[in-house]
C-alpha cells in the first residue's frame, strides 16, 4: 500500500507538504496559508495548498487530500472541516506514510491524526462570553447572537463557549435572537440590522468572527447605538484588533494560524529528515484583547495585540 | 397506454354525424375567436372549412381535439358529448390532426416526428419487457411514408428543423395519414407544398375518406377545395357563416359568403 | 443556454441530429487532451492509483449530474440536488444510528429523496412555476430542515452496508469501488432509458417544445413529473454514494453540487434550453472537471492559480467543443 | 425557466405582451401581501427606520439585479455579477489607499468592470460560447484574481467619497442613503433604455428570437456585446454602492449574488428563456427578498426556520404571481 | 447608421440587372443545397421562382440576402460583386426580404415586429438627443399597413404569438413592402393567406413593381405566378433548370421542367 509514497532518504528539496484549509473564503485560512508557504520556502519544502470550496465540503477535502497523497505529499496539514468525515482518509493516508497533523480544529477522536495543533475554540468562546458578561456591569443583558454557519464544528464550540462565559444557557429569554452571518461582513450587517430592527435594547453581541463584527458595528452605528452595546468577537486578525483600538469592538480573543501552520510544516520537515513524527495535542493559546479591562478576567491590551496579529 | 395497430379504422355509425360542435364560444382575452359555432362531420366525407385569415379556422379544429378548451358550447364524438383535456384524448380516441404550427420536435429527427407520440417497440421480449424501440423500423416506414408523398428529402435521419418548411410540412401530414383510425383533421396541409407534392397529399386526403375515414380539410385554395370537398363549411368572423355544397355552388359564391358580400341567414345544413 | 444564440442554424443543427444518442466527440476529445498535458506536465497522472482516485471523485456529482441532466434536457434547472442528495444521507445515517436495518433504511431515505423529486416535479408541473423557483424554494427548504433534523451537527455514519460503494475491488490491476461500478451502471441504464425507449424519446420531445409534445398527445406534465421523480430517486441512490464515500452525514456538505452538476451537463454539450444534449457528454463532462481538479494540484499549481486556471480551461474546454462541432 | 413550458400559449401570451413595458401587477400585490402579513406581525415593521433599511439592504442586490435583467432577457445568465462587483470595490480601494484621487478611482473601476462584462459579452457573441460556462469561467479567473490583488485579505476602505453613497439624507420623515437614490435612478434609466428606446426594443427581439432578430438586420452580436457591457457598468456602479454600504475591500464578499440577482429577476417575472419580462418586475422581486428577511427577523423566526419558510414564501409569491397573471 | 426615409427608391441601371448570382453553391454536410445556380433579377421586372419542396429555392434566396453564407460562387448586385455578412449588409443596400420562417420576434406586438430593426423616433430633440421611440406613430403606420391588406386583427397591440398564421404572415409582408428601397424578395407571401388578402398581396406586389423595385417572389401557386411574373426561374435539385416566360410557356410546361418530365438543356436567359 505504499508503492506511491516515496519513502527513503530525500533531500529537502523534495519535501512536499500539503495544506488543505476549510475554505480560501475566510481570511484566517488564507494567512495561515501564507504562512504556511513562507515557513516552507524558509525550509527548502515545497507547499501544496488545497481547500474546501465552502465551509462542511467534506467531499472538497476528501478529494484534495486524495490528490495530495497521489501528488506524494509527505505530510499533510489538515483543518478538518468536520472531522467524523475525515476518518476514513486521514487512516489511507496515515496507511500510506503520510504524516498528518490536524491545524485548528481538533478531530474526534483526537488520536486519529498523529498531532493537533490548534486554539481551544470552546475556551476562546468562554472569554469572550464571560468578559461581554463582566463588561455589561449590573445592566440586566439582552443578546444577539451573530451566528457562522450553523453545524460547523467551530462555529458550535465557540457559540457554546460564548454563552457558557456568558453564564446563561440556549434558549434563555436573554437572547433576543440570533442570525446566520457565514462569517461575512455584509451578513453580518444585514443581520444585526434586521435584530435591532426588532429589538432596539440589545446590549450585547457575540459574533463569530470579526468581519461578522465589522458588519454588526455598521449597522450599530447606524442606529446610533455603537456605544451602547458591548460587542465582542474571535479571531485576533490586525484588522480586528484595529477595530478594538478604536473602541468598535469592545475585545477579541485572538489566535495564532501563523504559529500553527509553521509548526505543521517544521514538523512535516522534520519528519522527512528524521522520520520523528510529533504527537498529541498542542494548544497554540488564545488571549483575550481589549483596552478596556475588566476585574478577573486576564486579558492583554491592543498594543501586544498588534504586534501579535495575524493578517496585514 | 394501448396503442392500436395504425390503419386499423374504429366504425362509426355510418349514415349519421360523426363529429360535432354546438355552439362553441373561445375567448382569448376581449378577443372573441369563435363566437358560438356549430360544426357537423358526417361519416365518410370530406369536409372543406374555409374562410378569411382570422375567421376562426385553426382555432376551432384546436377545441374540437381538446388543444384549447373552449369557454362554452359542447363537442359530440359519435353522437355522444366529449370533454378532451387535451389532444391526448382525442388522438386516444383515432382523431388525427394536422396543426398549422405544425407540433414538431425542431432537433428530433424525421422518423422520430413521425412516430412521436406513437413509437413502435420491438417485438418479442426486447419490446414487451424491455420497452426498446424499434427505431429500424421506424425509420423504413418513415422513408415509405415520405417516399410515397413524392418528397426530395435529404436523408431521414436529418434533423426536422434541417428540412425545408414543405418538407417539414409533409413530415406532419405523413404522420396524421400514419395513424388516423376515426377521422383526420388538417388544417392547411398544402400550404407549404409543391405543386407535385400538392397533388400527392390530396389523393392521400381521398385515399383515406375511401379507407372510410372522414376528413375535416382547412384550406385557403379554392380550386383543391372544390375538387375535394363534399360539403364546404364557411366561417366568417368567428362563425359560421354558411354550409354549402360543391355541386350547388360556385367559388365565386363561396368567396362571396366568406368575405361578407353575401349574407346568408344562420347557416343550415345543406343535406348533401 | 448553450443553444447558442447568434449562430445561424445552419451551423448547428446537422450536428445536432447526430448528438442525441451518439455520443459528443467534441467533449471527448477535450477530455483526452487535458489528460495529455497533465500526463506530460507529472508523470504520477497516469499511475492506475491515481485515474482511480478521479473517478472516485467523480462518483457523487458525477451521478447527481445525471438527474440533473434529465431536468435540463426538458429545459428545467435543479438547484436542489445536493440538498436532496443530503438528506438522504441525513435519513438513513439517523435510522440506522436509531438502530432500524441498514438495507431498510437506505431504502427508505432514496424513497424519501424520489419523493422530494416528485414534489418539486408536481409543483412545476401541476402548478406551472418556473423549475428554478421551485427547486430554490426546496433548497432554503431543505437546507432548514436538514440542520433542524440533525440538530444542527454532522455526524458520523459507521455502518458496513451503507458504506458498502466506497469498499474497493481490483479489476485488472486498476482498483475501482463498488460506488464507481455503480455510477457506470446508473449512467448505462438511463442512457438506454433516454436513447432506447419511448419515455426517453418524450423528454427530448418536451424540451425541444413543449407545445409541439402537447399538441401530438404527449402528456407533458405527468411526464415532467416522472422526470424529476427519477432524478430524485438518482439523488436518493447518489446519498448511498456519497455515504461510501464520506461515511459521515452533513447538513452543510454538497452546497455547490447544484451548480457543479450542471457544469457537467453544460462542458458536457447539453443546452440549458432543453431537448438538446446528451447522458454520454455529461459523464465526461463530470470528468473534465475531475481531472482539472486532480492534474492541477498534481501540477502543484497553487490554489489561488487554481481557481484562474480552471475557469480559462473550462471556457477553453467549450470552445473547442464548440469549434470542433462547427468542422464535424 | 419562466415561460412555463406545459401551458399552452393561449394561456399566457395574452398578458406577455401587457408585461412588456408594462409593470406587472403579480409581483407588486405579493409584495404588499408580504407586507401586509409582516406588518400584522409586528407593529415596527412598517417603522420608517426598518423601511429604510429594508432599501438599504436591497441596494447592492437591486443594483446587480438590474445587469443581471439585462442579461437574461437576451437569453443568457450571468454568474459572475459579484465577482465583478467586487472588483470593482477592491480596485477602486487598492487606487485609493494608494493615494489616488477618489473620483478618478471609482472612475477607472467602473472602467474595468465594464471591461469585464466587455470580456463576457466578447466571448459569448465572438465565439459564441454559452453564457453560463463563460461567466463561470470568468466567476473562477476573477475570484483567483481578486485574492491574488488583494494577497487574500480584505482591507477597509476609508474614503468621503467612495463612502459618498452610504451617506443619509431626509425625504420627508424617511432616511434614504444617496446609494438607494442611485439605484432608484438607475433603474429609471436602464427602465428608459428598454422600454422606450430602439436598444431596449431589440434586447427583446434577440431574446425571443434571435434569428429572427439576426435575419431583420439586427447586428446580434455587437448588441450582445452592448448589453453585456452595460451590464458590466452597472457592476462597476453597484461597486461604488457596495462601497457605501460596507466600507471594506473583501474579495471573498458577494459570494451568493448571482443565485440572489437572478433570484430577483425570477421573482420579478422575467423568463429564463428570454425576450419575456421586465425591469420593474426585477425591482420588485428584489424588495420581496429584503422584505421576506426583515420580516421573519422581526416577526421572531428562529434563523434556521427562516431558510425554511423563506423557501416556502419564494415558491408561494411565483404561484401567487402565476395564478394573478391566469386570471388578468 | 443612417435610415434613409422609407419608400425612396435607390436608383438602379434601369435596363440592367439589378441582383446576380453566378455558379452559387452551398452545401449542408453532405446534402447539396445549392448546386451551382444562376440567378438574374432585372430591373423593373417581377421574377417568379417556383421548384418541387426542398429544389433549394429558400436557401438561394438566404445566400442572396446574406442569411447564409455560400461555399462557392458570387453575388452581384448593380454588377459588383457583393459580399453580405449578414442579412443587415443587404437591407443597408435596400432589399428588402420575407423569409419562409416569416422571421418575427412572437412576444412582441405587431407595431413592434413591423419596425423591428428600422424603429421611428420622435421628432425633434426627443429623438435626436434622447433616441426616444416614436411608439404612437409607429402604431398608427402599423394599424394603417395591415388595414391596407384587409386583415382581421383582433388589436394591433396583440403580440404576434397570438395571432392566426395568415396574420402573421401578413405582418411579414407589410414589412417588406414598407421599407424597400431596391428590390424586393417574397418567399412563400400568400402561403398562410385567404383568398381576399392573397389578391391584397398580390396587388402589393405589382404596386411595388410600379413603384420601380423589382421583385422576387417564390410560390408554389401556378396561377398566381402566371397572373403576375414577367419571366419565371424554375429550380431542381438544387439547379436552375430553365428560365422562361409566362407568355411562351404554359403551366403545364414550367410543373413539367420543375418536376423533370421535360428535360431541358442549361436553362438559358430567354431574355423576354
Ligand atoms: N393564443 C391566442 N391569443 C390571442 N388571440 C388569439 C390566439 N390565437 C388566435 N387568436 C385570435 O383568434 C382569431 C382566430 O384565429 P385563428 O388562428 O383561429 O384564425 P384562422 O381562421 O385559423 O386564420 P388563418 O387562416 O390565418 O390561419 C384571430 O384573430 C387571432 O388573432
Ligand atoms: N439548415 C439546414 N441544414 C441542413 N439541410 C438543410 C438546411 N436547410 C435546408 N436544408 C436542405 O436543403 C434543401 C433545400 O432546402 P430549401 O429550404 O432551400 O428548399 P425549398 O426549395 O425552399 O423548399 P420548400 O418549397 O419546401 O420551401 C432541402 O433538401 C433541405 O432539407
Ligand atoms: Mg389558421
Ligand atoms: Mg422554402
Amino acid at each position: 500500500a505504499v508503492s506511491f509514497a516515496f519513502t527513503g532518504q530525500a533531500s529537502a528539496e523534495d519535501v512536499i507538504v500539503g495544506l488543505v484549509t476549510k475554505t480560501e473564503v475566510n481570511p484566517f485560512f488564507v494567512k495561515m496559508r501564507q504562512a504556511a508557504e513562507a515557513q516552507a520556502k524558509e525550509k527548502g519544502a515545497k507547499l501544496i495548498a488545497r481547500a474546501g470550496k465552502f465551509d462542511g465540503d467534506n467531499e472538497g477535502q476528501v478529494a484534495a487530500i486524495e490528490d495530495l497523497i497521489s501528488a506524494g505529499a509527505k505530510g499533510i496539514l489538515l483543518t478538518p472541516n468536520n472531522s467524523s468525515g475525515m476518518l476514513n482518509i486521514i487512516k489511507k493516508a496515515r496507511d500510506a506514510g503520510v504524516l498528518v497533523i490536524a491545524l485548528d480544529t481538533a478531530t474526534d477522536p483526537a488520536d486519529a491524526v498523529d498531532a493537533t495543533f490548534a486554539t481551544d475554540n470552546f475556551e476562546a468562546g468562554v472569554q469572550q462570553g464571560a468578559y461581554a458578561r463582566k463588561a455589561l456591569g449590573d445592566k440586566t443583558p439582552i443578546v444577539a447572537m451573530l451566528d457562522g454557519t450553523p453545524g460547523g464544528t467551530v462555529d458550535t464550540f465557540r457559540h457554546d463557549g460564548y454563552l457558557k462565559g456568558f453564564g446563561i444557557a440556549e434558549g434563555d429569554p436573554a437572547i433576543a435572537g440570533a442570525a446566520i452571518t457565514n462569517g461575512a461582513q455584509d451578513k453580518g450587517q444585514i443581520g444585526m440590522e434586521n435584530l435591532l430592527s426588532k429589538n432596539g435594547d440589545i446590549n450585547a453581541v457575540y459574533t463569530i468572527n470579526e468581519p461578522a463584527a465589522a458588519g454588526a458595528y455598521a449597522a450599530l452605528k447606524s442606529f446610533g447605538k455603537e456605544a451602547d452595546v458591548m460587542l465582542t468577537s474571535i479571531d485576533g486578525g490586525c484588522a480586528g484588533v484595529r477595530d478594538v483600538k478604536d473602541g468598535k469592538i469592545a475585545a477579541t480573543v485572538m489566535q495564532f494560524p501563523y504559529k500553527m501552520a509553521a509548526m505543521g510544516v517544521d514538523a512535516v520537515v522534520e519528519y522527512a529528515a528524521t522520520g520523528k513524527k510529533p504527537s498529541g495535542f498542542v494548544n497554540t493559546g488564545s488571549f483575550l484583547i481589549t483596552d478596556k479591562p475588566v476585574d478577573g478576567i486576564e486579558s492583554k491590551d491592543t498594543a501586544w495585540g498588534l504586534k501579535n496579529c495575524w493578517g496585514d | 397506454m394501448k396503442t392500436p395497430a395504425p390503419l386499423q379504422p374504429i366504425p362509426s355509425d355510418s349514415a349519421g354525424i360523426v363529429l360535432e360542435a354546438r355552439n362553441v364560444v373561445k375567448r382569448y382575452g376581449h378577443m372573441t375567436a369563435l363566437d358560438g359555432v356549430d360544426f357537423e362531420l358526417r361519416a365518410g366525407e370530406i369536409l372543406a372549412v374555409v374562410g378569411d385569415n382570422g375567421a376562426g379556422k385553426s382555432t376551432l379544429i384546436k377545441a374540437l381535439t381538446g388543444a384549447v378548451h373552449p369557454d362554452g358550447g359542447e363537442i359530440l364524438l359519435d353522437g355522444e358529448p366529449v370533454h378532451f383535456k387535451g389532444p391526448l384524448d382525442a388522438r386516444h380516441r383515432g382523431i388525427e390532426t394536422v396543426y398549422q404550427d405544425l407540433a414538431v420536435a425542431p432537433a428530433l429527427d424525421i422518423a422520430s416526428n413521425l412516430f412521436l407520440g406513437r413509437e413502435l417497440r420491438r417485438p418479442g421480449i426486447m419490446g414487451s419487457v424491455f420497452r426498446r424501440l424499434d427505431k429500424k423500423r421506424m425509420r423504413q416506414e418513415a422513408e415509405r411514408s415520405m417516399a410515397e408523398l413524392k418528397f426530395r428529402l435529404p436523408s431521414i435521419t436529418n434533423a426536422v428543423e434541417a428540412l425545408s418548411g414543405g418538407q417539414r410540412q409533409g413530415v406532419a401530414v405523413a404522420r396524421a395519414a400514419l395513424f388516423a383510425r376515426k377521422l383526420v383533421i388538417m388544417d392547411e396541409p398544402t400550404a407549404a407544398l409543391g405543386v407535385r407534392e400538392t397533388g400527392q397529399v390530396l389523393e392521400l386526403i381521398r385515399a383515406i375518406r375511401d379507407r372510410g375515414l372522414p376528413v375535416v380539410l382547412i384550406s385557403h385554395n379554392m380550386p383543391n377545395v372544390f375538387e375535394l370537398a363534399d360539403r364546404i363549411h364557411i366561417m366568417r368572423l368567428g362563425r359560421r357563416a354558411a354550409v354549402v355544397s360543391p355541386k350547388t355552388h360556385s367559388m365565386g359564391d363561396v368567396v362571396a359568403i366568406m368575405t361578407g358580400a353575401t349574407r346568408v341567414e344562420e347557416a343550415r345544413d345543406p343535406g348533401v | 443556454m448553450s443553444a447558442v444564440p447568434v449562430s445561424p442554424p445552419e451551423k448547428t443543427s446537422g450536428v445536432m441530429a447526430k448528438i442525441i444518442g451518439v455520443p459528443s466527440a467534441g467533449p471527448l476529445l477535450v477530455l483526452l487532451a487535458f489528460g495529455l498535458i497533465f500526463a506530460i506536465t507529472n508523470p504520477r497522472f497516469l499511475a492506475t492509483h491515481n485515474l482511480s482516485i478521479i473517478l472516485q471523485q467523480t462518483v457523487i456529482i458525477g451521478t447527481l449530474a445525471i438527474g440533473q441532466t434529465l431536468v435540463i434536457l426538458t429545459a428545467g434547472i435543479d438547484l436542489a440536488v445536493g440538498a436532496i442528495c443530503v438528506l438522504g444521507t441525513i435519513i438513513a445515517g439517523k435510522l440506522v444510528t436509531s438502530g432500524y436495518d441498514p438495507a431498510l433504511s437506505m431504502a427508505f431515505s432514496v424513497l424519501v429523496c424520489t419523493a422530494a423529486g416528485f414534489a418539486a416535479g408536481g409543483l412545476i408541473s401541476g402548478l406551472r412555476l418556473p423549475p428554478f423557483i421551485v427547486t430554490l424554494g426546496i433548497l432554503g427548504i431543505l437546507t432548514a430542515a436538514l440542520r433542524l433534523i440533525s440538530a444542527g451537527g454532522a455526524f458520523p455514519v459507521r455502518d458496513e452496508f451503507l458504506g458498502w460503494t466506497g469498499n474497493t475491488l481490483r479489476l485488472g490491476g486498476f482498483i475501482v469501488t463498488y460506488g464507481v461500478l455503480l455510477m457506470f451502471v446508473l449512467y448505462a441504464l438511463v442512457w438506454y432509458l433516454l436513447n432506447e425507449t419511448k419515455w426517453g424519446r418524450h423528454v427530448y420531445a418536451i424540451g425541444n417544445s413543449p407545445e409541439a409534445a402537447r399538441l401530438v398527445g404527449i402528456p407533458v406534465r405527468r411526464h415532467l413529473l416522472s422526470v424529476y421523480l427519477l432524478a430524485g430517486f438518482i439523488y436518493g441512490i447518489g446519498a448511498w454514494l456519497a455515504l461510501g464515500r464520506i461515511p459521515n452525514a452533513d447538513p452543510n456538505a454538497l452546497q455547490t453540487a447544484n451548480l457543479d452538476s450542471i457544469t457537467a451537463v453544460v462542458i458536457g454539450g447539453t443546452s440549458l434550453f432543453g431537448g438538446r444534449g446528451g447522458l454520454i457528454g455529461t459523464l465526461i463532462g463530470a470528468l473534465i472537471v475531475g481531472v482539472l481538479r486532480n492534474g492541477l494540484t498534481l501540477a502543484g499549481i497553487d490554489p489561488l492559480w487554481q481557481d484562474l486556471v480552471t475557469g480559462i480551461l473550462v471556457i477553453v474546454a467549450v470552445a473547442l467543443d464548440q469549434l470542433s462541432r462547427r468542422k464535424g
